[in-house]
């Protein structure tokens, strides 16, 4: 009898504790579209503009979702902290374009179908992953972490290097395109509205045709119609990373990776061999970092710009705001990250420029102009030098930087809070079967 | 007045409490032994007293003063020393380096504190050169002890010092504790090895569950038997 | 992406204790001639020594004897300079702590490492070996991973039955770095006990731990043993070693320097002198 | 915010993407300033017009150009003025401002490649194309200075390859001169020793250096402390920044370049409104001229236009800048505005000369001038017409 | 069965030092085509002292601004990522201070404070301006320690005991926020700083042709060694030295024995810090410029040079910024320009894999 009712709440728990995660969500996502659109509103922006609006902030804040939730698995769970993410992010869409932009473009590329290019992409982020968890074996914490950098920067300067601009293997070229970057194939989602999907100046298909009319009607172009609808899709692709996640996390795999985290001398001495672990976790990681690129970059340039290790640190603040060790917690970290830190101090000069008058030529050049006049009182001089594009984006990392400050101390745990994830794949909170000897 | 009188003490770690009004004399040139179960809070004991733990209530006073408020390198100063339950020596400092240490809060290093040690403990003079992670768990627990002795205390904080030695080591342990207390440093003691504790201390205490279960003189307490049947193992 | 379970290693795993080996009478573990020296430190110097079947072996000697070392060296966390060691027939000489494990040969540590940020449930449930939610792709598939959530039912029956055994029962929920110092002695003995091997090595298992619970543990020793388990104890507590070892082997200086019954190992005046504090 | 299309008053929205900061943080500011002045002259003169600018900065790197235009697109600009660098430009055209028919106009741009950009027509410049800037610098070293050995050390983005690739075809198949090495490097790095090594090993005559002056301090610093200051060494209009001898921290006397300086009747204008906003000389200040008339060519197609939609733009584009329409200058352009809004022909004469786009949104027309560096500053030497 | 364990266990040594072998036969192969190279005239001696004297410059510099890496490393046992934000600021503080000591008077104060003034006019080199060099030293010395300081008090003591991943990732936000509050208040864009005619250069004559090593070059190898030895003196020859060790051991115990934690750490920051302005001044007087990220974009390969080493070895550090130095620029005989920092780079996997002690550490932090 009482096990019976023991059974019925632990299911009710369960269900509770998986609700409780989706209506976080939800609320979490339903507050940062109010925000954005009023925010969209004050700007004066239409339809189409608020439509854009939203829809970047979902598409970024999927893309580190799920880069967070990457790193989750590598950090979070196994204690390997990987500051290499750029590097891997790199891997996948480099090798993605080097397979599947069209042999006549320049750079050249095979020109194999996208599937295999993206397949390819995270294949080869997930071995290089695997190459590099090499020092994984032998070294942890700080050690790795400068070795991951290190390696991410090698990444990256070699395919910036003019070496592999174009080059030739087997008869065929390929190029990474050097410091200028690549184009890369055009975003799959465009098979849905146009002829021919990868001309970026095919007239639609019909159904596109059907649908941009539509759109176009309300205020809502083209562009923004394709977008959001490849959002959309991205958000379907980081619900299945985090069920999969989820579910190696709950697993006795996971249980092994929590145990390395601990103690690894531990885990080996148990019969756990570590290292395959170790590589297997870099490797799964590493080439969903590599998918998260991918979907990132699709459509528009790989550039060795996008990653330098500020990237990889953007990850990590994310990870940490959502709090390490929780799936869920990733989640949230990457939106919010995404939204209010990547993209909100951009906003807010907006938002401000809208309402504080600064003349043509009037912001001020330097730090002095900006402060002497507050000897009379007169703060917009500083003010307009503070919101200047140029000192926003600096003081945007000023912010990132005290926020990853403030939260690595007051909050390590993160927005969630210690939230006991248990690594089995069964529930552990309580004994069933009534042990009422 | 007892050297060290702890009065009422609750104390834990950030929120959670674990000693409960827990009240302890020690008077200067006592010997005073702690038993009680595992996770009893006898270490707990040690660390409050050493100013490491969550100060949550009651009163620490040493030599007629309040100590429950001072850090741990302040406290030292007043002629304590202690000997963590674990992780008690300096893993990568040579066995030498890890006595100097033990004598840092002097101007130098009276080079006959350390030859006494050595006395005491000829391995350590044989591993003077060695790094002390490296020494074996005994050889580790010595040195603990060595460095604690460095600085001639008035009282001696020792948590389990016996735990891991050979048996001869043990009765050896033992011997030096009665020297030292002899001597006239007092010794508040943790052991698991209660038996032995007890029949060499002058008063005991059970502590059972951060509070204090019984009281008495070693040997009484050996003789009681609800002591033997619940904490000696009959 | 590697779909090698950690299991499938070069040491098969041997799911039941013990009993299973054709040659049942031949020593289960052999140690021959183990050399291990560190800088100029001999700490294991030509020690050898055998344990048979179904005991209860005491290892003692002096502090710094080379006890732990010689653990290290037989289960891989340290590679021998020289000798051999051999488990149930099998050479398992520099092969590495997870193999020896698997292959049913596990020890403890001398000082206590729990897995701090993790249950002890999750402690006493990550110990199982042949578990099928190791293996990546089966952890995380549909249908395939019906067979790990019946195995982790399974185990967490196992792994409460051990803690209640071993009085961490009403802990199971703590985090392991909550623990006291003998709490954590008592962990991980659950833990290897999880494992189910054939032989456990016991590195100085009851120090700290107090002596009503250390009687209860002697007495699972015991029963333990008559289920089949082997096991090979360091232990300083001579009380301890006279009443439930046999047979008792002495190591000094690295080498063994005597081995035979307690009586006999407690009136060696060679072991009287070395070890027990000689009243020659 | 449709327009109501005929001569009454409406908001013209123009949006400016430029980089400010990054590679091109010296050369940058004064080209923005250059182009508010449109704004600033036509919201303070008496009219019912009105011009709304959003600034974005760059900061001289494609990926953050790309997101700069697309929250331009979203506030509803119809047309940007931008961006600075040929590579930025090139990823906001491709991924800006061609799928969303925006109407984009550079007014510093050079590389060649915008030529034969496929854009549906919605990219323009206001300067001339690198082609003929590596004739000239070719022409340059071979006939003037009379070297017939040369190396390049260029700036690895459209704009550096397109332009050292220039140079090396004219000099080597024009002039009969060799190309001994040609050298690409990337932006900010602490050191450019090691480049410099590999592209003077050979000793030749004359090294070209193609860049901004964001790495250009650097690798001056580098070559004098390793080289003779008797070489010759000709820069592009990317260096052509007049705080360059005082980074470097001497006088670079063997160094010249060439930069685009179109000469219209609206300099005098120009230099006077420049020179009273900002308190400052625009003369040296390269693409000032062209940043202003690429504002102002914008306002006037949009005014024309009488919508704030980029294909309406983009369709007057050719037309308010050529043809046998009222002549607008700088000086009038608030006039012209009107007249364009209420259907009148104009024909905007700009600050750089004639502002008449071909076929590919190309100026037809370039001249060049041949400067030096001295004490205060840069100075031009003559101008040239290739 | 014995000849099976005598394999295995001879399968291990090798395979322990197989990768050393390699590494050696590796090594000796390069030597041996340098020669050749030389022989042949693929490279001419000039040039290849070239390389040698400027990955000697760019060793001691990295050298230099290791030491304080390592000193805070051993202590604190955490990676500091600002640590290349402290670079530049002892650069940017020192120079400001220079400008204004040479400037002043005859120039405005704002461009001078904002470095913006010409330093072709302002015409400084260490013949022409010694005193604003040095007092430029010795304000970027004192800047930077208080800086590390005040960092020290609001960001890392409120975490003290925490695991050294906690302190890297403060230490990630503390660089954010002290480089971009630079660009905030000074703007980015590279700052020129020396007087290129004023500065004293000396050709050495080398086989055919020469090398130039100008007095900024000479400065900075002068003061570094001198710096280095100071430090190791200091450390070496104090009690002082083996407490700092103590608390990298066990900071719990070393409180237990009355090492006064607070003071070691405080002292540990002052003498790191100050030693790390003092790179930073130097090396922006040795390139002649700045930008507010140049600390920053040195800062992986000081921690190369420190791994290198050793961690907490300061003679560690010396040595293994002359490796990365020389191994980044020598590179140059095989490698193309734009693989020379992934080369400093790879040079130091490989030794961490090798030897992940360092070349002269002991201590590692796990
Ligand atoms: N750092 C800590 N944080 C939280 N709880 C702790 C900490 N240290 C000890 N505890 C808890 O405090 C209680 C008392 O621990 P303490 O170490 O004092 O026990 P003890 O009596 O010394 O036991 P033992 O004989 O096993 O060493 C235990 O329940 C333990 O789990
Ligand atoms: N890594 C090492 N480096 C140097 N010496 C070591 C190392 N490990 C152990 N030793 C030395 O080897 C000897 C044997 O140590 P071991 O830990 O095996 O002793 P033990 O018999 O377990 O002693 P105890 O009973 O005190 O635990 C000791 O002298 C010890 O100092
Ligand atoms: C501002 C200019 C220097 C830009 C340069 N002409 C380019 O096309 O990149
Ligand atoms: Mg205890
Ligand atoms: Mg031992």
């Amino acid at each position: 009898m009482s096990a019976r009712v023991d059974d019925g709440m632990a299911a009710v728990s369960e269900w509770f504790d998986g609700r409780s995660d989706a209506a976080l969500l939800l609320v979490l996502a339903v507050g940062l579209y109010a925000l954005f659109t009023g925010v969209s509103l004050v700007l004066g922006y239409d339809l189409g503009g608020i439509v854009n609006t939203l829809r970047r902030i979902t598409f970024l804040s999927a893309i580190y979702a799920m880069l967070v939730l990457a790193l989750n698995l590598q950090w979070g769970y196994t204690g390997l902290f990987n500051l290499g993410v750029a590097g891997f992010m790199a891997v996948g869409v480099y090798t993605m374009g080097m397979l599947s932009t069209a042999p006549t473009t320049n750079p050249p590329g095979l020109g194999l179908p996208l599937p295999i290019g993206i397949l390819g992409g995270v294949i080869a982020a997930a071995l290089v992953g695997a190459v590099a968890s090499l020092p994984a074996l032998r070294l942890r914490g700080d050690y790795l972490a400068i070795v991951t950098l290190a390696f991410s920067e090698i990444v990256r300067l070699t395919y910036r290097s003019p070496v592999f601009e174009t080059f030739s293997v087997a008869g065929l070229s390929l190029g990474t395109g050097g410091s200028t970057g690549m184009s890369l194939p055009t975003n799959p989602i465009r098979i849905l509205f146009y002829e021919n999907s990868q001309e970026v100046t095919s007239p639609p298909s019909a159904f596109g045709e059907a649908v941009f009319g539509t759109f176009e009607a309300i205020g809502v172009r083209a562009p923004v119609v394709e977008g959001t609808a490849y959002a959309i899709v991205l958000l379907f692709v980081v619900a299945g990373v985090y069920a999969l996640l989820r579910r190696v996390g709950n697993s006795p795999f996971g249980r092994v990776l929590k145990a390395i985290r601990e103690d690894e001398t531990v885990a080996g001495a148990l019969g756990k061999d570590t290292r395959l672990f170790k590589v297997k976790v870099f490797a799964l990681g590493c080439g969903l970092m590599g998918l998260a690129a991918i979907l990132w970059r699709i459509g528009g340039l790989a550039s060795t710009a996008d990653f330098r290790p500020i990237t990889t640190f953007y990850v990590f603040v994310a990870l940490i705001i959502g709090g390490a060790g929780s799936n869920t917690g990733s989640v949230v970290g990457g939106a919010v990250f995404a939204s209010l830190l990547f993209e909100g101090p951009n906003f807010v000069r907006r938002v401000v420029t809208q309402y504080v008058d600064i003349g043509i030529g009037q912001t001020p050049s330097t730090i002095f102009e900006a402060v002497g006049p507050l000897a009379s009182l007169d703060v917009t001089p500083l003010l307009a030098y503070t919101i200047s594009d140029v000192n926003v984006s600096a003081l945007r990392l000023v912010l990132l930087g005290v926020v990853l400050i403030y939260l690595i101390q007051n909050r390590p745990e993160g927005l969630l809070g210690h939230r006991t994830e248990t690594a089995a794949s069964v529930d552990l909170s309580e004994r069933p079967g009534g042990e009422d000897r | 007045m007892a050297l060290l009188e702890i009065r009422d003490l609750d104390a834990g770690y950030g929120d959670l409490q674990i000693l409960d009004g827990v009240d302890m004399d020690v008077g200067s040139e006592a010997y005073v032994a702690i038993v009680g179960p595992n996770g009893a809070g006898k270490s707990t004991v040690m660390k409050s007293v050493f100013g490491l733990t969550t100060y949550m209530g009651g009163s620490i006073e040493f030599d007629g003063e309040e100590i429950s408020g001072l850090g741990p390198s302040e406290i030292i100063t007043r002629g304590l020393s202690y000997v963590p339950q674990s992780d008690n020596v300096f893993a990568g400092l040579t066995v030498r380096e890890n006595l100097e240490m033990g004598a840092y809060t002097l101007d130098g290093v009276p080079e006959s504190r350390v030859e006494a040690v050595f006395e005491r403990f000829p391995i350590l003079e044989e591993r003077q050169g060695q790094r002390a992670g490296s020494l074996s768990g005994g050889q580790q627990q010595m040195l603990a002890m060595g460095r604690a002795l460095m600085l001639d205390p008035d009282l001696l904080l020792l948590d389990e010092p016996s735990a891991g030695l050979a048996p001869d080591l043990v009765a050896e342990m033992f011997d030096r504790i009665d020297e030292i207390n002899e001597a006239g440093t007092a010794v508040l003691m943790v052991e698991q090895n209660a038996k032995e504790a007890l029949r060499r201390c002058d008063r005991g205490y059970v502590l059972v569950q951060g509070q204090n279960r019984h009281e008495d003189t070693g040997r009484a307490l050996l003789d009681d038997e609800r002591v033997r049947a619940d904490f000696l193992g009959g | 992406m590697t779909t090698t379970a950690p299991d499938s290693d070069d040491a098969p795993a041997d799911e039941s204790a013990a009993t299973t080996d054709a040659d049942a009478d031949a020593p289960l573990l052999q140690v021959r001639e183990l050399e291990k020296s560190f800088g100029g430190i001999t700490a294991v110097d030509g020690a050898t020594f055998e344990v048979e079947r179904g005991t209860i072996t005491g290892l003692i000697g002096p502090n710094g004897a080379g006890k732990s070392t010689t653990f290290d060296l037989v289960t891989g966390v340290q590679t021998p300079d020289s000798g051999q060691v051999v488990f149930d027939g099998t050479d398992i000489t520099g092969w590495r702590p997870h193999q020896a494990a698997n292959r049913g040969l596990v020890r403890t540590f001398q000082i206590a490492r729990e897995l701090d940020e993790m249950t002890v449930l999750e402690n006493a449930m990550l110990a199982p070996r042949g578990q099928v939610g190791e293996n990546l792709w089966r952890a995380v598939l549909p249908g395939v991973r019906k067979e790990v959530v019946r195995q982790e039912e399974q185990l967490r029956e196992q792994a409460w039955e051990t803690l209640e055994f071993l009085e961490l029962d009403h802990l199971a929920e703590e985090y392991a770095g909550a623990l006291s110092g003998g709490q954590r002695k008592l962990l991980e003995l659950a833990r290897v006990l999880m494992i189910e091997p054939e032989m456990i090595l016991l590195d100085e298992p009851l120090a700290g731990v107090n002596p009503t619970l250390e009687e209860k543990l002697l007495d699972r020793l015991h029963s333990l043993r008559d289920d089949g388990y082997t096991f090979l104890l360091v232990e300083h507590d001579m009380d301890v070693i006279m009443n439930h070892c046999e047979p008792v082997i002495v190591l000094h200086q690295g080498e063994v320097l005597v081995e035979g019954s307690p009586e006999q190992v407690k009136n060696d005046d060679r072991v009287l002198e070395a070890y027990l504090g000689g009243e020659v | 915010t449709g327009g109501d299309g005929g001569g009454s008053g409406r908001t013209i929205k123009m949006g400016l993407l430029m980089g400010v900061t990054g590679g091109l943080s010296n050369l940058g500011p004064p080209i923005r300033n250059a182009a508010q002045l449109v704004p600033q002259q036509v919201n303070d003169a008496d009219t019912d017009f009105e011009v709304d600018v959003q600034f974005e900065d760059t900061a001289t790197a494609a990926s953050q150009g790309v997101s700069g235009g697309n929250a331009l697109v979203n506030a509803g600009y119809p047309m940007i003025c931008g961006a600075l660098s040929s590579e930025v430009s090139l990823q906001v055209a491709n991924q800006v401002a061609i799928p969303n028919g925006i109407t984009m106009c550079s007014p510093a741009s050079t590389a060649p490649d915008f030529t034969t950009l496929e854009d549906n027509d919605y990219f323009f410049r206001t300067p001339p194309t690198d082609a003929l800037q590596g004739q000239v610098l070719a022409r340059i070293a071979s006939e003037r200075q009379g070297h017939s050995s040369a190396a390049t050390l260029y700036l690895n983005n459209a704009y550096g390859n397109g332009l050292s690739a220039g140079f090396v075809d004219s000099f080597e198949n024009e002039f009969g001169g060799t190309v001994t090495a040609s050298v690409s490097y990337s932006e900010g790095q602490n050191s450019y020793s090691s480049q410099l090594s590999e592209a003077l090993s050979d000793d030749p005559d004359v090294l070209l250096v193609v860049g901004y002056p964001g790495s250009g301090v650097t690798i001056f610093r580098d070559y004098y402390n390793d080289y003779s200051a008797d070489r010759d060494i000709l820069v592009s209009d990317g260096l052509q920044s007049g705080d360059l001898p005082a980074n470097v921290g001497r006088s670079m006397d063997n160094v010249t370049g060439t930069a685009p300086l179109g000469e219209g009747p609206g300099v005098e204008f120009f230099t006077e409104q420049y020179q009273q906003v900002y308190d400052a000389d625009p003369s040296g200040k390269p693409f000032t001229r062209q940043s202003y008339d690429a504002a102002a060519v914008l306002v006037l197609a949009n005014a024309a236009a009488g919508e704030n939609a980029g294909a309406a733009v983009r369709d007057n584009m050719r037309t308010v800048a050529q043809g046998d329409g009222q002549e607008v200058t700088p000086g009038n352009l608030v006039e012209g505005i009107e007249m364009a809004a209420n259907g009148d022909a104009v024909n905007y004469q700009g600050v750089s000369g004639p502002v008449a786009f071909d076929e590919a949104g190309d100026l037809a027309a370039a001249t060049y001038e041949y400067f030096e560096f001295t004490d205060s500053g840069v100075e031009t030497v003559e101008t040239i017409t290739p | 069965m014995a000849t099976d364990t005598e394999t295995n266990t001879l399968v291990a040594f090798v395979r322990e030092r197989a990768v050393l072998i390699a590494l050696g036969l590796f090594v000796a192969l390069l030597v041996a085509d340098l020669f050749r190279k030389l022989g042949t005239g693929a490279l001419t001696a000039a040039s290849l002292a070239g390389f040698v004297k400027d990955g000697t410059v760019l060793g001691l510099s990295l050298g230099l601004a290791g030491i304080g890496l390592a000193m805070t490393y051993s202590i604190l046992n955490f990676a500091n990522f600002a640590h290349g934000d402290y670079i530049t600021v002892g650069g940017v503080v020192g120079w400001i201070t220079a400008f204004l000591v040479t400037g002043l008077g005859s120039f405005e104060a704002q461009p001078l404070v904002l470095l913006r003034a010409s330093s072709r006019t302002l015409g400084i080199s260490v013949t022409t301006a010694p005193v604003a060099i040095f007092l430029g030293l010795v304000v970027s010395v004192v800047v930077t320690a208080g800086l590390a300081l005040l960092i020290d008090r609001i960001v890392f003591r409120p975490m003290r005991g925490q695991r050294g991943i906690a302190l890297l990732i403060a230490s990630v936000g503390v660089a954010l926020a002290v480089r971009y509050l630079l660009v905030f208040t000074l703007q980015t864009g590279p700052r020129g700083l020396t007087a290129g005619q004023a500065t004293p250069s000396w050709d050495l004559p080398v086989g055919g042709g020469s090398v130039t090593i100008t007095a900024h070059e000479a400065t900075l190898a002068v003061l570094a060694v001198a710096l280095m030895i100071g430090t190791h003196v200091l450390l070496r020859y104090t009690t002082f030295g083996t407490a700092m060790r103590a608390m990298a051991d066990n900071e719990d115990l070393a409180q237990v024995s009355g090492i006064p934690t607070e003071r070691v750490i405080r002292t540990t920051w002052l003498l790191g810090a100050g030693l790390t302005g003092a790179a930073g001044f130097l090396i922006a007087l040795e390139r002649g410029a700045l930008t507010m990220s140049f600390g920053w974009q040195l800062l992986l390969l000081v921690f190369a040079a420190v791994i290198l080493g050793g961690i907490g070895s300061v003679y560690g550090a010396m040595v293994g910024g002359l490796v990365i130095g020389l191994a980044s620029r020598l590179s140059l005989v095989w490698l193309p320009e734009s693989f020379i920092i992934a080369a400093a780079f790879v040079v130091m996997i490989v030794m961490l894999l090798v030897r992940p002690q360092g070349l002269l550490g002991g201590v590692t932090t796990v």
